[in-house]
């Protein structure tokens, strides 16, 4: 198991130099000219090109990247061309809202989709069967920042149950943040939800066509028991794998219902920091969602055994 | 031979099926699934159901289960009566509290048919759980207790054991224990030892024996196996196309079959007895083995698992018309020699020649030459055809690659079709238009198109009714006197191997343990584990095609 | 399996072994969603045709108007024509769709099969489509629009390049699965070489599960360019996108919501039809399900 | 919010080791959030400004953010009043006869937010700075004798010869105005942005709570002591009467709305003015104009590339346009927007419509047509950059390639975000090689209400602003101007000027427009001014 969690660990190494690469890459091809972000309307070229050279960016590439590395290896991420501010900071600022959200979705449409699967499977054929799949085919086909809209004009604006807009820390009170992130969660789960009522379904019609899923019926197990002790975990290495690379879909999610529900997460950060191009900050929260993301599939590879014991690193 | 002749003319009926019907869900004009079947087991006895794939052995011990597949398969008619009650006109609740308390039932499949991710011991104690209120101390007694009543090792350790980390044998002691620990009236048994070895096949048989004698309980025991039949059987009942064509008592229906489907199927069942000897070769070898060596894993920097030997030392070679055969039980290494020497693993020592060339260490691409030489014919039909290809392409893929001509290849297709007893214009078909004796049969066409010296059969016959089986055999004798082919026969099936080999090697663990003629090996075995597999051999004393003992024993 | 009825021969290349279910029938559903798509896209195809005004003809004095007989759906915010807008902002919307799912699918299939067959090339190409599955497809599509520009292409190739490491992906274990199937090893026997196998034999088997992924990234690319375009990132504003015509119209979301509306159904419609179609599609060629019904 | 601080400072401290550290930190405290202290007592508003502060040194950039967020921490020493006339801020002043030394004399307790007295070196600093920075001031310093600290409180600014309008160029309140800084701050390079950010304006910056793009509070400043008399624009007495004033960002305008309907947010600064019927609904609210000048949306050609190097192209394609169509698609609501052709703006006192009868009056396509055939046009494509992020520039190209086409140009619209924008206009390349050949942007008039501060009538080729015109008649003009000493004369260049723009077409005006603003009934007593301001406003509970 340690020696597993070592190599995984290891394997990152690569992936993470790739995408180091490949991101600084880019962003350095890309036409755009952060002097021209801070110097605003009346700058003329001589003032942008001294502020490009004040900022490093007249370098050749290469010594620009090894810059950037060598701070990455101090486990720095530099500082914002535009705001003079640290990137670390930046993003510890902003990582709350999005980390807070993020985690209260994945729970929520866990607890949504997993019975709503689940029971789609056993009522394999029936009227609830379709309409669990009407739901989660649904779910893929509206635009997230439509939903985002439909559920402030409902709840929020129509029936006044929770706020517009706005983020209120945990800390400042339970319930102030949950009225004010529900909505935004509830729009980032729709597709969630559909995603894993989808697999969790899949999963458990092929586990209910096992054998021992026979047996435990030939046992005179009761068909709840049946679903939810035999039959779930048995499917839970797909249903978990499939939360694990939903994970992507999510920042892609966060950042449309950041912007819709004025959430300050670092999904809008990384938006704005691409238009702006301020390029330590894209280059740090690339790395940070691409290390995250290969962190929660480590972490999800390793829950397998607690699913399976039959999976052994 | 000696037969159960216990009469239960006596015996109270414990399950009594009356003209039972099942027919496909929403489908009634469709032929039924099983047409008015009746069967009755008094207590105490076994009651063999024997039949070949599809004919309805299994709907029938599902049907009394009430576990038909819902929305697939529907009882329309008749009748189950167990206790005096109609079991089909139970509610899902009455019926959940007739299972593992009434009646019980294990499966082929011991792994498949274990949740693989719950300890052992809970799934046994699960049973408890679901129909009696025991305090936990002394559920985990019973469980125990019933754990060491079907003879499972170090019950401790085992009780807290997942499914894959038990062998086989153990796994069905556990679906054993599991059926048994409520003591039920009735026990149906649904190829209970059919994926398991031979071996381990007669403990089980054993135990099943054992505890029904201890619990009078009696058994529903569904098998495609004759010998099993001749061993453990009270009353068998012949099955074919959902109906029940014969039932008689075990040695009355051995001696003296009324129909003519249990004659045929009773003389497909393969002698132990050797194949006469034919005539010593002329001619060297065409395939020889020598000193080959397989080697599997340990490597890597964190790998912590040890190298494991498939296979070590194998020695032997096969003249131009002869049949070596290969026995050996699960893991003895047999399909592993089969493999390297066809090169789809590259064996780690030894060498190979086939066409006086050493093959062994030949890369693919220099390799290529020489694989019309040898071909290969896979155990499962469905599997070794592409599904996607018409037979005719199958047929000439080998051809065009040695460089035929497409349109002779095709003529030649059609010719090796009808030489293996299939119509030609069966070039135009896909496989899923065939039976899985016909697929073997279009497979070794591909083989023999190749013009090959020696032909390795990988289990060929394994997965075929004994009927088909036979069928097979005898199509590759025939080829075999027609063209004068090697053939390299693994198997796991004494049977079998009787009956097409002229040499046999008994492996073991990756060993060699014994190396003979077929006669020598049957009649006068060497080695301690080739006289087990014998002995363990079920109906070994009965000679099933002529309906008698086997004489020369 | 052998008595359930079969697909006809001409389709058995695609189907495999894998016959229809016993009993299956095309229900209402997929049959709808085949007809609204079919409208759909005939309509957009034959959009120049049918719209009754310039999709990009402005009218400053008939800003944001409601349904008229001129305008049967009102205008938007530049005066100009919601129906013709619609209608002809599909062609976008499909082309980007339909050519992301395509471009995607060929390039993971070629990469895939080389992957699951030549293992020195497995490590390298697996690598770096691990990197490429760990950035976050969003993040990277708007780095490429705003790299390339908002065209069409660039929002395709946007769309396109972070699927395909999902497409290499499938392609890869259903070669890695197929490779052990004892007629790929007798074809192997038979003498074939590598890149024969590689081509007859284990690329058919990748074909329907791909037409599958196709729908569905189809369905997703829709979906994303009219995230892009929401985030100012998507197709050029000149040319109309159901994204880019509902990116325009979020802001008068409350005071207008049919400039969100009608390209929000026509889309919506749209996926679902698709999403549904390439359901349908898997049920049929999924062996896993077909064992079940068996 | 501090603890996070603190945290940061933890894993620096103690997991120096990858970028995920942070991460690993973070996933294990889960729950802390910015929670921004609340006290109940505090007078807060709440404000959402038109876009997010992300620069905070407001001499290197132009952008309005920067420079209003200046006016909240900073203070100056002179500005212009809502008449446009200069007023003594932080300091008063001295003119010799021979209008060459100006001697500035600071009032009495000016004092920095950390406590330290503002002295003349850090105005000296502060205005050298500036002097290397804006352009204005690089006009002044062309002929700056010398610039010195007398003493604490006297500062002394000697010039090799007449500047008019030197006190309207130090009192100016757009783009970059001569914020006083402490002198280590000021002493730094202007191309590299300050670090610190103190300043002696009424506010407060509250470092700790500062999210870059996000959120930016400020704190009422106790030590301010205001100017005697009312505010007027930027200048008469700044008397902060709230505690707090935070500024948030909303990408969303429709946010936005459902926000201070909802009573969430006290202020916004502009209001699309599509959405104002939501607003209308509301009684809390009150939508209003806070300042009469306005904007002044305008097109800029490359005068380095063809077709728009030649005079005749130039005015054909100015003859195509109208401001109506324009102001129309972008504005809509007439009450919002005015047809005005004066390059200085309506409404100012060097303002004049000459020379622009057929902007104001709907576009002459057939006369455009015309032009185009007696210049010879050859078919070049007009490579017209489009940006597609920025609400308040999406319409002018659309509505301007009509127009175009419509007069037989031959138009390759472009659509780019205004980043790559903004870096594309500055090269010099040809349009098809990563030039372009038009663009639009907007001023606020007072950026371009006069000669001297106008970008775009800067004629000096190659060190002129992006389209790089070479014309020396304009340079004399302004130089006509500069010497002007009577408003009346300095009118009369103007006008002047107003006609040789619209011949030569430097710039296309195309008119101006108001953006209103949306305030809770909760707050009173705003001042009306192009820059919104914090101080004087008052908020009921």
């Amino acid at each position: 198991m340690l020696g597993y969690i070592i190599r995984r660990i290891l394997a990152v190494i690569p992936v993470m130099t790739i995408v180091a690469i490949f991101v600084f890459l880019l962003l350095r091809l890309t036409p755009g000219d952060p002097a021209a972000i801070i110097a605003g309307d009346m700058a003329t070229p001589a003032q942008l090109e001294r502020i490009r050279t004040s900022l490093g960016l007249s370098d050749p590439l290469h010594v620009q990247f090894v810059t950037w590395v060598g701070l990455l290896l101090k486990g720095e991420l530099g500082t914002s061309l535009i705001s003079n501010t640290p990137v670390t900071q930046m993003i510890g600022q902003r990582i709350w809202p999005t980390f807070n959200i993020a985690v209260l979705t994945i729970v929520l449409s866990v607890l949504i989709a997993v019975p709503m699967g689940v029971l789609a499977a056993w009522r394999h054929r029936t009227w609830v069967d379709y309409a669990v799949m009407a739901f989660s085919v649904l779910g893929f086909s509206i635009p997230v920042f439509v939903i985002g809209y439909l559920f402030i004009q409902a709840f929020a604006i129509e029936l006044r149950w929770f706020p517009v807009q706005g983020y209120a820390a945990p800390s400042e009170g339970f319930g102030k943040f949950l009225a004010r992130a529900i909505l935004p969660c509830l729009t980032l789960a729709t597709i969630y939800v559909a995603l894993i009522a989808r697999m969790t379904r899949a999963s458990m019609l092929e586990v209910l066509g096992e054998d021992y899923i026979r047996t435990a019926r030939a046992k005179g197990v009761k068909e709840t028991v049946v679903l939810f002790r035999h039959a779930l975990r048995n499917a839970a290495v797909p249903i978990m794998t499939i939360i694990g690379t939903g994970f992507a879909l999510l920042i892609g999610g966060v950042v449309v219902t950041e912007s819709v529900f004025n959430i300050p997460g670092i999904g809008r950060l990384t938006v704005d920091a691409i238009l702006a191009r301020d390029y330590p900050v894209i280059q740090g929260m690339i790395l940070l969602t691409s290390g995250l993301y290969v962190f929660i599939n480590l972490v999800i590879d390793l829950s397998y055994t607690f699913f399976d014991p039959r999976i052994r690193y | 031979m000696k037969f159960k002749t216990r009469s239960f003319d006596a015996a109270p009926s414990v399950l009594e099926i009356e003209d039972l019907t099942v027919q496909l869900a929403g489908n009634r004009t469709a032929a039924p699934v099983l047409d008015k079947v009746s069967l009755k087991i008094r207590q105490g006895e076994t009651v063999c159901l024997v039949g070949e794939s599809g004919s309805g052995k299994s709907v029938t011990s599902l049907s009394v289960m009430g576990l038909l597949p819902k929305g697939a398969l529907e009882a329309t008619g008749g009748r189950i009566g167990l206790e005096g009650r109609n079991l089909l006109e139970l509610g899902p609740q009455a019926m959940r509290e007739m299972r593992a308390q009434k009646i019980s039932m294990i499966f082929q499949e011991p792994m498949t048919a274990l949740n693989p991710v719950m300890r052992v011991g809970d799934q046994i104690g699960e049973v408890l759980d679901t129909h009696t209120r025991l305090p936990a101390r002394e559920k985990r007694a019973r469980v125990l207790d019933i754990m060491n009543q079907v003879h499972l090792p170090d019950v401790e350790r085992i009780h807290r054991s997942y499914p894959h980390q038990l062998s086989g044998g153990q796994r069905q002691r556990i679906m054993i224990a599991m059926a048994l620990i409520l003591e039920p009236q009735l026990l149906i048994a649904d190829e209970p030892t059919t994926a398991l070895d031979v071996t381990t096949q007669k403990q089980i048989l054993g135990l099943i024996a054992e505890l029904q004698e201890k619990h009078g309980t009696a058994v529903l025991f569904i098998t495609h196996d004759m010998g099993v039949v001749a061993e453990i059987a009270d009353t068998v009942h012949v099955m074919k196309l959902g109906r029940i064509v014969e039932h008689a008592p075990v040695e009355d229906l051995l001696r003296r079959p009324r129909e003519d489907y249990t004659k045929q199927l009773l003389q497909s069942v393969p002698s132990l007895t050797p194949r006469p000897a034919r005539p010593e070769p002329q001619g060297g070898a065409v395939l020889s083995v020598s000193g080959l060596q397989k080697t599997y894993g340990a490597h890597g920097v964190f790998a912590r698992r040890e190298a494991t030997r498939a296979a070590n030392d194998v020695s032997f070679s096969i003249p131009r018309g002869r049949t070596l055969g290969i026995v050996g039980e699960s893991g003895s290494g047999k399909s592993t020699v089969a493999r390297c020497i066809m090169r789809l693993i590259d064996p780690t020592e030894g060498d190979i020649r086939v066409a006086d060339r050493e093959i062994a260490r030949l890369s693919r691409h220099a390799l290529r030459p020489y694989r019309k030489h040898i071909q290969i014919v896979f155990q499962d039909p469905f599997r070794s055809l592409n599904p996607r290809w018409t037979i005719g392409r199958s047929l000439i893929e080998g051809p065009l690659n040695i460089g035929a001509d497409r349109k002779a290849a095709l003529k030649r297709a059609a010719e090796l079709l009808t030489l293996v007893g299939l119509p030609d214009d069966a070039v135009n078909r896909y496989p899923h238009q065939f039976s899985g004796g016909q697929r073997q049969r279009v497979a070794i066409a591909r083989a023999i198109a190749m013009e090959p010296d020696v032909l390795v059969a990988d289990e060929a016959v394994s997965a075929l009714d004994v009927s088909v089986q036979a069928q097979v055999l005898d199509l590759l004798d025939e080829l075999q006197k027609k063209l004068g082919i090697a053939i390299l026969f693994i198997t796991h099936d004494l049977r079998v191997a009787a009956q097409i080999c002229d040499e046999v090697v008994v492996m073991q663990h990756g060993h060699v343990v014994e190396h003979d003629t077929a006669a020598n090996v049957l009649a006068n075995p060497q080695h301690a584990y080739t006289r087990a597999l014998i002995e363990a051999a079920p109906g070994r004393l009965w000679d099933f095609a002529n309906f008698r003992e086997l004489k020369s024993a | 399996m052998a008595a359930s009825p079969q697909p006809a021969a001409r389709l058995q290349w695609l189907f495999g072994a894998i016959a229809l279910p016993r009993g299956w029938r095309v229900g209402a559903g997929p049959l709808i969603a085949a007809a609204v798509l079919v409208v759909i896209v005939a309509a957009t195809l034959a959009a120049p045709l049918i719209v009754p005004h310039d999709p990009m003809a402005m009218d400053a004095l008939q800003r944001l108007k409601g349904p008229s007989d001129v305008y049967p759906l009102g205008t938007d915010a530049y005066g100009r024509d919601m129906l013709s807008r619609v209608v002809t902002g599909g062609r976008v919307s499909l082309l980007i769709g339909i050519g992301a799912a395509v471009i995607s699918v060929a390039i993971g299939l070629m990469i895939g099969l080389v992957s699951g067959f030549f293992r020195l090339a497995d490590a390298i190409i697996m690598r770096v489509m691990d990197s490429l599955m760990a950035i976050p497809s969003i993040l990277l599509a708007i780095a490429l629009v705003a790299l390339n520009g908002p065209s069409i292409w660039s929002v395709m190739g946007a769309i396109t390049i972070p699927e395909i490491p999902r497409v290499v992906r499938l392609v890869r274990s259903v070669v890695l699965s197929a490779r052990e199937e004892p007629y790929v090893e007798a074809a192997l026997a038979l003498g074939s070489s590598m890149p024969k196998i590689l081509w007859q034999h284990l690329m058919p088997n990748t074909l329907a599960p791909l037409i599958v992924q196709g729908t569905y990234i189809c369905a997703s690319a829709i979906l994303t360019e009219a995230i892009l375009s929401f985030l100012g990132a998507g197709v050029s504003t000149e040319i109309p996108t159901w994204g880019n015509i509902m990116a325009e119209g979020r802001v008068y979301f409350q005071l207008k919501p049919s400039l969100i509306f009608w390209p929000g159904l026509m889309l919506s419609l749209c996926i679902l039809s698709i999403n549904l179609l390439g359901d349908t599609a898997r049920d049929l060629l999924d062996p896993r399900l077909k064992k079940r019904e068996a | 919010m501090l603890r996070i601080q603190e945290r940061l400072h933890h894993c620096k401290g103690y997991a120096r080791g990858a970028a995920l550290g942070l991460l690993a930190g973070a996933a294990l405290v889960s729950g802390a959030g910015l929670a921004t202290p609340a006290f109940a007592q505090d007078k807060t508003i709440t404000a959402v400004m038109h876009s997010g502060l992300r620069v905070l040194d407001p001499i290197i950039t132009t952008a309005h953010i920067t420079r209003n967020h200046g006016y909240m921490i900073y203070d100056v020493l002179v500005a212009v009043d809502e008449n446009f006339k200069p007023q003594p801020q932080m300091a008063d002043w001295t003119i010799s006869d021979d209008n060459l030394v100006y001697t500035f004399t600071l009032r009495d307790g000016l004092k920095f937010h950390d406590g330290a007295a503002v002295t003349a070196a850090d105005a000296v600093a502060s205005l050298t700075r500036w002097g290397k920075r804006d352009s204005g001031g690089q006009l002044i310093f062309d002929i700056t004798e010398s610039l010195e600290a007398k003493d604490d409180k006297t500062i002394v600014w000697t010039l090799k010869s007449p500047f008019p309008a030197l006190l309207d160029t130090v009192g100016k309140q757009s783009a970059v105005p001569p914020f006083i800084m402490p002198e280590r701050v000021a002493s730094g390079s202007p191309d590299e942005a300050i670090t610190e950010y103190v300043g002696s304006g009424p506010f407060v910056f509250v470092q700790e709570e500062y999210q870059p793009g996000v959120s930016v509070t400020y704190k009422k400043f106790a030590d301010y002591v205001p100017r005697e008399g009312a505010a007027s624009w930027m200048a008469g007495g700044k008397n902060v009467k709230v505690d707090t004033v935070k500024w948030v960002t909303m990408p969303d305008a429709q946010t936005a709305i459902n926000a201070i309907m909802s009573g969430e947010i006290d202020y916004i600064e502009q209001v699309q003015i599509d959405l104002l019927p939501i607003l209308a609904a509301s009684e809390d609210v009150t939508v209003e104009t806070r300042d009469d000048l306005g904007y002044q949306t305008i097109g800029r050609m490359n005068f380095k590339h063809p077709p728009f190097d030649n005079k005749k192209i130039r005015q054909a394609a100015q003859m195509a346009l109208s401001q109506e169509d324009v102001l129309g698609t972008l504005i809509g609501n007439a009450d919002y927007y005015k047809v005005c052709g004066a390059i200085f703006g309506c409404g100012t006192p060097l303002g004049d419509e000459s020379g622009s009868q057929t902007l104001t009056s709907g576009g002459d396509v057939e006369g455009a047509k015309k032009l185009l055939e007696e210049a010879g046009y050859d078919g070049t494509p007009v490579v017209l950059m489009q940006p597609t992020d920025v609400v308040s520039l999406t319409a002018q190209p659309v509505v301007a390639a009509q127009a175009l086409r419509n007069a037989g140009f031959n138009v390759d619209m472009q659509a780019m975000d205004w980043q790559t924008l903004v870096t594309r206009r500055a090269s010099q390349s040809k349009p098809a090689e990563g030039g372009w050949n038009l663009f639009f942007t907007n001023w606020m008039v007072p950026e371009i209400n006069s000669p001297l501060i106008s970008p775009m009538l800067n004629g000096r080729g190659d060190g002129a602003w992006f389209g790089w015109p070479k014309d020396d008649a304009v340079e004399a003009l302004r130089a006509d101007f500069i010497a002007a000493d009577t408003p009346e004369k300095q009118k009369e260049v103007a006008v002047a000027i107003q006609k040789h723009n619209l011949d030569e077409v430097l710039y296309i005006p195309l008119g101006e427009y108001a953006v209103p603003q949306a305030r809770s009934n909760k707050l009173t007593n705003m001042i009306p001014s192009p820059v919104p301001v914090f101080w004087n406003i008052e908020k009921a509970d």
